[in-house]
């Protein structure tokens, strides 16, 4: 059993309108998945379809190897298996970001106070933002933001993290530092989905790439073949258009 | 090719099968039954709770002579009903006047020429005045003190004083709310008109009022249901609307039941209009999204 | 109406004596509610002094008005109004009273609870009880002066809601006009009680009633000299018998 | 290189020196002088033309005695003052128990379990009530209603149980308030949360209601200025209050002075502090920007 | 004279905070200009002190050669001749997009109803917008409603245009169709300035970059010199966080 986590024909919709016409892919321990694609093809809705907050209408998702989707299941203990992070609104606004990290550890894990602290400050350390421990989220630029969202995630030692346009709302000065923290988190070994507008990003750095259109996988593959020869007219438009 | 990728997944779980779309809709409505049942088991318990022990307290029977007397109620409801008529025609030629002098006093608020100051002082210390008396006081200073002034029969009405009165408290409290309206349009919005070349008034004619009074439309609302409340204050000068009328009734009859049936018709009226403000908020914060 | 009649002219409408009351007009001064019917004494008297200002029954009309809306200052649509209003020196400042029609007891209503606990009419014991009255009326003035009771009064809009605060005993007693008084405690509570009255002589001219009139209405020279007609002939007295009980047998507090 | 740029520039207007920042600004006070000036003087001039030709109205005089009669305030007001202790405290004590039971309310509406259906029915049902009820009628159903029941002397006090009614009412709007506040927080900060692996409760707790809370105090702030105003509406069942005593001093001088003077106090208390909700309500707006 | 605007030393300060320090350029008929720099660096405010929606603190704005920011003159029939568009919240919501070109001529122009009609249903035709007259803004996308912010601007027939980074709140793949009509004015002879993140299209179609940073013009040059050789240790380290 290799797969961390495996889509078998999930379907979506909301109402009439079907997001997801069944997706199917899977992702093996330690790998960076880029979902690409133009705006309303899926992509947030399957993210948010993972992390059980949306529940699916078809389909299974399995983490390692286990159905997640059972509806009797709780599903509290899963999502803090899998951290998200996503394009904006994520930090706790009214804390400083020092409490927004400890607060599910504290409240979810119970962690000691003392241990939490101490855990806490290594990861800010960790990507180079002790000093700002004590600002609150709006004292800080939208880089800084969504590092301090991917240390609260990671604070609850997930095993997958999903990221969901993690840059698109980011000045385009701040967007390398943020991906500078993915690089640093896959050479790391965590297992990553990524939804993102980057594609020099996602060609430097995924292993695999999903090109969603209208709810479907339209191809998939390794980032050289499909960047540099993508077998579907589809994608060769979209390419052609964000390139 | 995503159908090759389905095949070639191992089927690693126990549940090969997975929940079928089927199988799911029926544990929902399953679900959903369940839930229904617990919903009417407690509302019913609950309700019957109430049924049963309020009429236990020492004093049930007198309050239920003095407040839920039946013979007196259908005595007095069609009477109390022909009064909620002159609330409505009160309410009817207060609220179009409400609407044009609380928009004056807006835009006086916001005129920004320097020879137009006292305007802007006298639109600011109005709405500072009548939005800090309570109404009841402003009813009865000018309801009962305009006609003291020695005015001439037609026109020393309560009626006109009072509706009056009204106005003018009401008219700033809407002021306020035009107010907030026009500076929630977006900064932009003006630098746009004013890039085009388009003057002062041309740009609140045409870009920041339709804008500003649509998105306050709510909030009017529910200054509307606050006046139609509020025309019942109007009693305490003299005309003989449902509130009077009820309380007419209350010293004949010495029994609040009429109280009863005016709280009634004003449900009756204000429930629907409040329903129908919350879902014009409840349409525009999704729109706003 | 006779051209030499005093009222020719003075009138809101030529021809037609209008006369508010109070809405709804209490028992005993107006019976049901229907002040037309000549029944009550207030109702009485408003057609004997119509009579003798010259207006048959038909000249007059009836109009209601609140209690407070007559003392304001100001026009008004109606030529007298009647609804027990003591005639005081602060309100001459801004209406004109005609000369007094009645001179009424203050009586001390109760129910029989508090008699139970021990209220007595004499001075100490009321000074304890916690009294209610209404608020536009002079009770509260007299109630400070002649009782000064410890706990603080409390005031209400009219007599139905003072007798729902006696029902729930959140007073103990109310001043009134002795006929008030009498009905309250026999038709509106069960258990009332009319304690005691005030000699007239406590309560100096504040227990007189005079109808109200616009301040300078050239009407009060009239009215006056009908009220001082029916005064010296017994109409007064008569009436005052027909429509009010007997005040004997209330105890006077000492 | 921008030196360069700058040198390298043709004078070719005819202003050469251009708008030095000294004349700038002198132009500038010039011109604000002269706006001041012409404030002032049609601030003046209206003013003036108010105090010379209103006293020339017929009926001025009448007013005067009626409504500005010195004398009477002079005599009135310390009673009036003292009389408004009880508004501050009924106020006082009843604002906790609002903000308390308006958000145990809100958190009921909210309530998304099947078995709290009756809760949230409940709250529905008592939100529609009481916001549909004149306040007055309110006071008047609970204040003479309840005590009615036969409760013994200290708890059947229209002090007790009008202000209950205060709180019955204010809390609906309350509540409202509250609720609005805790939907216009987005919808990923209860995402957030949730793929936190937060429970409902501790993300309500924590996160949703410290910031709707917040969010809410400027349109609580006016509910509690309301509340201060509607307190006068206790005088009905009995309390002497200010309204009540400003009324009982109008009756018996049959002079409405008294009443200006009400106003005035409940103008001391509610314009400082709606300038206060305003300015809260501007700052908040400026950090939303 | 050449040139067609000529900024000389303008300064301009919010409170105690100096948003520009003495910036000079100019620009000759039927240039474009890019300006490039970091968020805060002052391109929105410059570009709103040449439409005069700000007054500026010192310094001049000559328009033709003419001082334009002589504070006795009425602002209007300046405003006219300079056309901007902003980067978000462009367009009236409340009205179609063929109501929106159409009243400032109607109201500022005076031009009859006829005549603005052919003359606005040729513009939407030349940007191939004419099926979407009668769309309302919210009906659009935002590379649409960027369009017709640019064609209410043409409407009034400026001299020159002000575009203040048109492209950041488009999804990538509408970028390129707000280019395309950047293009498509420059190549008809329209003077612009252009506030913008697109080093690419910057790179392709400036005739003229200026850098700007904390409120003065660091560098300026032809795009081929500013972007290959910079000479400023700034510059070079702007260009390699963005590029
Ligand atoms: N809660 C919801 N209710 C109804 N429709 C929704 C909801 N969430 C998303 N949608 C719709 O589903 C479709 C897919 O949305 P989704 O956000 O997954 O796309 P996306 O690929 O993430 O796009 P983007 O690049 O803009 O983020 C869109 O048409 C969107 O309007
Ligand atoms: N009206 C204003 N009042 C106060 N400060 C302002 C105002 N407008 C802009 N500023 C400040 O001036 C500085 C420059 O802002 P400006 O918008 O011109 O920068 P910019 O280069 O356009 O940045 P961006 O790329 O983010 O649009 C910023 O620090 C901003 O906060
Ligand atoms: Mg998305
Ligand atoms: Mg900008």
């Amino acid at each position: 059993m290799t797969y961390k986590l495996q889509l078998i024909d999930v379907t979506k919709s909301f109402g009439t309108l079907e997001v997801c016409k069944g997706i199917s892919f899977d992702v093996k321990k330690g790998e960076l998945v880029c979902m690409i694609g133009s705006s309303g093809s899926g992509k947030s809705t399957l993210l948010r379809c993972i992390n059980l907050l949306e529940a699916v209408d078809g389909g299974r998702i399995l983490l390692d190897g286990h159905d997640i989707t059972d509806p009797d299941l709780d599903p509290q203990p899963i999502r803090r298996r899998i951290g998200i992070v996503f394009q904006s609104f994520n930090l706790f606004p009214h804390m400083n970001v020092m409490e927004n990290v400890m607060l599910a550890p504290r409240r979810v894990h119970r962690t000691p106070k003392a241990e939490l602290l101490a855990e806490t400050t290594a990861l800010f350390e960790r990507f180079g933002l002790a000093d700002r421990m004590t600002h609150y989220p709006d004292q800080l630029s939208g880089g800084q933001q969504q590092r301090v969202a991917i240390i609260r995630a990671l604070a609850m030692k997930p095993e997958i993290m999903l990221f969901d346009e993690v840059t698109s709302a980011l000045d385009p000065e701040l967007v390398g530092e943020v991906l500078d923290v993915l690089r640093k988190l896959k050479s790391e070994g965590m297992t990553i989905i990524l939804a993102t507008h980057e594609m020099g990003f996602a060609r430097e750095a995924a292993d695999k790439i999903c090109f969603l259109d209208q709810g479907i996988i339209v191809e998939s593959g390794p980032p050289e073949q499909l960047f540099t020869n993508p077998k579907q007219a589809r994608t060769r438009e979209f390419l052609s258009r964000v390139m | 090719m995503s159908k090759d990728m389905q095949t070639g997944t191992p089927a690693a779980s126990e549940k090969v099968a997975g929940f079928s779309k089927q199988a799911r809709q029926q544990r929902e409505i399953r679900l959903r039954r369940r839930s229904t049942l617990i919903a009417t088991v407690s509302t019913i318990s609950v309700f019957l709770a109430i049924y049963i022990l309020v009429p236990m307290a020492p004093g049930w029977e007198k309050v239920q002579h003095s407040f839920f007397n039946w013979e007196i109620f259908e005595k007095t409801f069609p009477t109390l009903l022909n009064a909620f008529l002159l609330d409505i025609a009160i309410f009817a030629w207060s609220a179009p006047l409400i609407a044009i002098w609380g928009l004056a006093l807006a835009l006086a608020r916001d005129a920004r020429s320097p020879a137009l100051f006292p305007l802007r002082l006298f639109a600011t210390v109005y709405n500072d005045i009548f939005r800090g008396v309570p109404v009841i006081l402003t009813i009865y200073l000018i309801g009962f003190g305009i006609p003291g002034l020695g005015l001439p029969r037609p026109w020393n009405s309560p009626y006109i004083w009072g509706s009056v009165a009204l106005v003018l408290s009401y008219s700033a409290y809407v002021a306020e709310v035009y107010r907030a309206g026009i500076e929630s349009i977006h900064e932009s919005q003006r630098a746009a008109a004013k890039s085009l070349g388009l003057s002062h008034w041309d740009t609140m004619r045409f870009i920041i009022l339709p804008q500003a009074v649509r998105r306050v439309l709510p909030a009017n609302m529910n200054n509307l249901i606050s006046l139609q409340k509020d025309v019942a204050l109007l009693s305490f000068i003299g005309p003989v609307e449902l509130l009077r009328q009820a309380g007419v009734f209350k010293s004949f009859y010495a029994n609040f039941t009429p109280y009863l049936g005016a709280a009634l018709i004003f449900l009756a009226v204000t429930i629907p209009a409040t329903r129908f403000a919350d879902s014009l908020m409840a349409r525009q914060d999704k729109e706003r999204r | 109406l006779a051209a030499e009649n005093c009222a020719v002219g003075k009138t809101v409408t030529d021809g037609v004596l209008t006369i508010g009351t109070g809405n709804p007009a209490y028992f005993p001064w107006v019976i049901d509610d229907n002040p037309e019917s000549g029944q009550g004494f207030e109702a009485a008297v408003a057609y004997a002094l119509a009579d003798r200002m010259g207006f048959d029954a038909d000249q007059v009309v009836w109009t209601r008005t609140t209690f407070d809306q007559a003392i304001q200052p100001g026009v008004k649509d109606y030529d007298i109004n009647m609804q027990q209003y003591s005639i005081t020196e602060e309100r001459r400042q801004t209406i004109d009273f005609s000369s007094p029609y009645y001179t009424s007891a203050a009586a001390v209503l109760v129910r029989k609870p508090a008699v139970e606990a021990g209220a007595q009419p004499n001075i100490a014991s009321l000074k304890g009880l916690k009294w209610g009255a209404a608020a536009g009326t002079t009770a509260n003035e007299l109630i400070n002066s002649l009782i000064d009771p410890e706990p603080q009064t409390l005031l209400y809009d009219d007599n139905a809601d003072i007798t729902e605060a006696l029902k729930s005993n959140q007073i103990d007693a109310v001043l009134l006009d002795l006929p008030s008084a009498l009905f309250t405690a026999a038709v509106l509570l069960d258990d009332g009680v009319v304690l005691g009255q005030f000699p007239s002589d406590a309560t100096g001219e504040l227990d007189q009633f005079g109808a109200v009139l616009e301040k300078g209405n050239p009407l009060l020279e009239c009215v006056d000299t009908a009220l001082a007609e029916m005064g010296a002939d017994g109409t007064l007295a008569s009436i005052e018998a027909r429509w009010l009980q007997s005040e004997t047998g209330v105890p006077v507090i000492e």
